[in-house]
């Protein structure tokens, strides 16, 4: 066995493997679980990068799972799109592991096992999902990581049983219409291999049914990522959740199902047919814009600052469909290129939120005051965060909307472009707000004239470090963000595009 | 496949439907449920699908139906009639569900007719299938080569699934502590320990039978249908059946909460494990034929074939403890003693 | 006739998916919502099953043993099993996520004394 | 051998339907029970035998096994279904119905 030819399944069952193991260990002492869950996922990780390096080098891989060639079995396909995902993600979930340390010891002290058994169940289906080439195994794995994800955000506080039952209701319909659009496809064509879809297909273009499947995955999947006018189980669910819940769940379980919408486009569909034969683009492309600036106004309109997170998801995933569906090379690597970048920002605002939580107690807006004087490194990293999700140069945020911008300008779509600059003004205005509460107002109580001597407190290393990385990541990927997308992205825009 | 009995139940399946969903009582809402995965069983049946149809009827019929009566029993079975208000999510989920109707309507225009010998469907795959099974595998239920050979990888992660599911039960209501936030009264009793000597006795004598009834259908799953899955539903349903005609103390007593977690873990352990096995014999993961390397007497194809056995073993282990871990945990309400 | 016969099977899924999708969103009582999911999902498998038959087909399994002879197999003889295989998958998740459900119910109820949505929506 | 199949067919169907006409039209809850109970699980019996008799079209191994199979159906569905019948009604008894009587009392409407 040799780790490089086996990681693109290693990467999935480290995580599997582990997930049992921890739930074993925890019967046995709950210490061991923590350091067995942050393995698995660094061995994930490890293998994902490898893949990475492997797909830059030689192209695309195939691996045949049970060793049956692809229509028959199942088969794993890695190339540079999904690569970047895998990484990503398998990067994101080992911060959110390591920083949940503290938080679920606070949260949920007396299911530690199970949280991260979920939590890593969770992170196998994510990255299941973005490894497969084989429509039906998505599905097994997007129900794997939907009830992970029911299950977690149930563990949170009071309100979150509620969220979590509207989003199992809403979870269901979206998975159950994918499967139904690829029961469409299969019924039209006998298979079920994305590969073999794709060379199949072309003939039966001009079938209503071949447009309906795309349609019923389409919205099954745009209920998955709180596409807008779909969003409804978001903002509850993730606001309530656990916070070391939320920070593996908010950042990536949208962007996968951004990926996955992207992957069925390109790889099952073609860029023919998405963006000429159906004539939808325009159609979506109005959507997203309307998500945009709803997303982002109903983010201003929250006193919560962890809902104000919420809908400033909405308002990203808004950025992503509208890129993917401008039918532009630049759109294309914009949305792309955002997926990672929207990762990491998200991550970092809600570690960021995770760590008030866990020394505050409350995520309201006024529990920000006076932080800056109390947790300055904490504060860095999240003013970090907030001008990457402005998109202030060099972070990353900037050059993920500058390409977005410029897709838009190539397609002729301005008013998507001005959604974006709407938005991005409005992000402003939210992230200022919230950088003059934290550092302006002070704690209620003034003590005469004297200026009360603050002692710096700042959250545990556990919960710092991942912040601090994360914050730097962002910028990192800000300066080399022209090597990623030469190297990587240009690869997986298809080539027709303008 | 005859015509006249598939618009026969497909119409009672409606009318059940219908039915399910109108009925005020929560109790007779189940008890209709039940009488409609049976209905789907049959059709089943009917279609050819006999693997489909005993996992319906053992999961569908039987243990969907049982966790519907444990919910209703912990809650309550009123449901609040009135006759105003909603009118705007009725109107809107009206809309909602004639849409997607009209919709899918439009899309079944194109389908080939049903039951076609020649639906691109019936030409595309499922030709290699059934010709090749017997030859690669040596296992003459094709649904059980595909299920756990082809398609082993899905299989391996239905697996995952059932425990993810038992792992939430367990996340969202286990309660460790004595209840300190607002105990409600009981909701009601059918009558305390529900002492009936008939009862008591006669699902005594047919758990064993049920259980090797159950071991059959794990073993003999390569040859007729059935496997690990149905197996392990209707092992577990043995001990539900002890649970219910008992109380769920003695089920406890057998089947401790730790020991349940443990075995759920094993299954899912010994069906990764022999596919990580593989990988460490030099295959991809999950190719059994590497397999007859490390068994005694064995080519690649008898490999293949008994490692799907020892994937369907797995599989029943975790399912059964998956299933009874569940059913506890909703009877008594996450506190794991009375029933 | 004949016309009926060819669609009946994917009219009825198509209904049943209807009456389940109403249940999900119109009902007020959650666990009639969980009963929607259900029916739902069960549409589903109906679809899949329906795309497996084939006219004058037996069931997947290989006559073989106990004194029959071993024969070319012959495709059409045998229904398509890999609607069913899939199908078992969506059987065995649908009651997963059915086990979810309730079990949220339960929480659900145990919080606020309750099942109707409007009453719970009420002690937010 | 194919006349007595289809005499134990109909013999058999006579009595499910006679179980359901008893299920619809027997005044109260314990006497529709008893038709339930009692009619099902005798019919089920003769229409089992039924399918052991259409399957021995020759006696050999297999169709011997298959017929063992299906009298142990029949012997299970002796045991489980009057049990189940007998659980019912008592649930019934424990939740107070009331057996049904010629002159029906006045309290219970």
């Amino acid at each position: 066995m040799s780790f490089v030819k086996q990681a693109p399944v290693l990467l999935v069952i480290i995580p599997l493997l582990s997930a049992l193991l921890v739930n074993i260990l925890g019967l046995v002492n709950r210490r061991y679980c923590l350091p067995v869950a942050i393995l698995g996922i660094l061995g994930s990780f490890a293998a994902s990068v490898v893949t990475l390096i492997r797909v830059i080098e030689n192209g695309a891989i195939s691996y045949r799972l049970g060793g049956w060639p692809p229509p028959f079995g199942i088969e794993y396909v890695i190339d540079h799109l999904n690569g970047l995902v895998l990484v990503t993600v398998s990067f994101v979930s080992l911060l959110a592991v390591i920083f949940s340390k503290e938080s679920v010891k606070q949260e949920v002290p007396e299911k530690i096992p199970q949280f991260y058994t979920l939590f890593i169940l969770l992170v196998t289906g994510l990255l299941g999902m973005t490894v497969t080439g084989d429509a039906f195994n998505l599905y097994v794995l997007l129900e794997i990581s939907a009830l992970t994800g029911y299950a977690l955000i149930a563990m949170g506080d009071n309100r979150a049983l509620v969220a979590s039952f509207n989003y199992v209701i809403l979870g269901t319909i979206g998975a159950s219409f994918y499967l139904l659009g690829v029961g469409h496809l299969y019924i039209m064509t006998g298979s079920l291999n994305m590969a073999d879809l794709l060379t199949i297909l072309p003939g039966l273009y001009s079938l209503n049914a071949v447009f309906i499947a795309l349609l019923l995955i389409l919205v099954g999947i745009w209920i998955k990522m709180a596409f807008f006018p779909l969003h409804g189980w978001l903002p509850n669910a993730y606001t309530y959740a656990p916070s070391a819940a939320g920070c593996l769940v908010a950042p990536l379980v949208t962007k996968v199902s951004v990926y996955i919408m992207i992957r069925i486009m390109l790889s099952v569909f073609s860029p023919l047919y998405v963006y000429s034969i159906i004539g939808l683009s325009e159609t979506i492309v109005w959507m997203s814009v309307i998500a945009i600036i709803s997303g982002s106004i109903l983010a201003l309109a929250q006193t919560d600052f962890k809902k104000m997170l919420t809908y400033l998801i909405v308002a990203e995933v808004g950025y992503m469909v509208g890129g993917a569906w401008l039918a532009s090379a630049a759109g294309l690597t914009g949305a792309i290129l955002h997926i990672v970048n929207d990762a990491l920002m998200t991550l970092c605002l809600f570690l960021f939120a995770g760590i008030v939580i866990y020394k505050k107690g409350g995520h309201q807006l006024q529990d920000l005051a006076g932080l800056y004087k109390k947790m300055p490194v904490t504060m860095a990293a999240f003013t970090v965060g907030a001008l990457s999700m402005i998109g202030v140069p060099p972070t990353a945020g900037f050059f993920s909307k500058w390409y977005l911008i410029l897709g838009a300008i190539d397609a002729g779509k301005y008013h998507f472009m001005a959604a974006l600059l709407v938005s991005s003004l409005i992000n402003a205005i939210l992230f200022f707000k919230v950088i003059e509460i934290s550092y302006f107002e002070p704690k209620v109580d003034h003590h005469g004239g004297e200026t009360e001597k603050v002692i710096i407190d700042e959250a545990p290393l556990t919960m710092l470090v991942p912040l601090i990385i994360v914050a730097l990541s962002l910028i990192v990927i800000g300066l080399y963000s022209g090597d990623i997308i030469t190297n990587i992205i240009q690869h997986s825009v298809p080539a027709g595009l303008l | 496949m005859i015509w006249q009995l598939d618009l026969s139940i497909l119409t009672l399946i409606v009318i059940c439907a219908f039915a399910t969903i109108m009925v005020k009582d929560l109790l007779s809402a189940a008890i209709i449920f039940g009488a409609y995965s049976f209905l789907m069983c049959l059709l089943w049946t009917e279609m050819g699908a006999v693997d489909v149809a005993f996992t319906e009827a053992s999961v569908g019929a039987g243990v969907s139906t049982v966790l519907f009566f444990a919910a209703v029993h912990q809650t309550t079975r009123r449901v609040r009639t009135r006759k105003s208000g909603r009118m705007l999510a009725k109107v809107f989920a009206l809309m909602a569900a004639l849409l997607t109707g009209l919709v899918l309507i439009i899309a079944e225009t194109d389908f080939p007719g049903f039951a076609s010998p020649f639906t691109p469907a019936s030409l595309h795959l499922s030709p290699y299938y059934i010709t090749q099974s017997l030859h690669d595998t040596n296992v003459p239920n094709i649904v059980t080569s595909v299920l756990a050979d082809y398609r082993g990888f899905d299989t391996m992660f239905e697996t995952a699934v059932i425990f993810t599911a038992g792992l939430a039960v367990i996340a969202i209501l286990r309660r460790y502590k004595r209840d300190d936030r607002c105990d409600l009264p009981e909701p009601y009793v059918i009558s305390e320990g529900y002492p009936d000597t008939i009862i008591r006795f006669i699902a005594r004598q047919l758990a064993p039978f049920i259980q090797l009834f159950a071991l059959y259908v794990v073993a003999h799953g390569h040859h007729s249908p059935g496997g690990g899955f149905q197996g392990g539903v209707i092992l577990g349903a043995s001990f539900i059946l002890l649970a219910i005609s008992y109380d769920s103390r003695m089920i406890i007593g057998i089947m401790s909460e730790r020991l349940n977690i443990l075995l759920g873990n094993i299954g899912v352990l010994i069906y990764a494990g022999i596919g990580f096995l593989c990988l460490l014999l030099g295959a991809n993961f999950l190719d059994y034929s590497v397999l007859s390397k490390v068994l005694p007497a064995t080519d690649k194809i008898m490999a293949r074939s008994h490692g799907m056995l020892g994937i369907e073993i797995g599989v029943a282990i975790a399912v059964m403890a998956i299933v009874i871990s569940i059913y506890l945990n909703i009877i008594s309400h996450g506190k794991y003693d009375k029933g | 006739m004949q016309s009926i016969i060819s669609s009946y099977n994917y009219w009825i899924y198509i209904l049943l998916m209807m009456i389940g999708l109403y249940a999900m969103l119109a009902k007020n009582n959650l666990v009639k919502k969980v009963i929607g999911m259900s029916i739902f999902q069960t549409a589903i498998i109906v679809f899949y099953v329906s795309t497996g038959a084939k006219e004058h087909a037996t069931i997947p399994i290989i006559a073989h043993g106990h004194g029959a002879v071993e024969a070319a197999v012959d495709v059409a003889h045998y229904a398509n099993p890999l609607p069913h295989v899939l199908m078992l998958t969506a059987i065995v998740v649908s009651v997963g996520t059915l086990g979810v459900a309730l079990a949220i119910c339960l929480g659900i109820h145990r919080r606020y004394n309750s099942l109707e949505e409007d009453e719970i929506q009420e002690q937010l | 051998m194919d006349i007595v199949v289809i005499v134990l067919t109909v013999i058999a169907l006579l009595f499910f339907f006679a179980t359901t006409v008893g299920l619809l039209r027997f005044p109260d809850f314990y006497s529709r029970m008893h038709a339930a109970g009692k009619g099902d699980t005798l019919s089920s019996l003769v229409i089992l035998l039924a399918l052991v008799l259409y399957n021995f079209h020759e006696i050999n191994l297999a169709n011997l096994l298959v017929a063992m199979k299906i009298l142990l159906i029949a012997v299970f569905i002796f045991m489980a279904s009057p049990t189940a019948t007998h659980a019912i009604i008592d649930a019934g008894y424990e939740s107070g119905i009331k057996p049904w009587a010629k002159k029906p009392e006045e309290e219970s409407p």
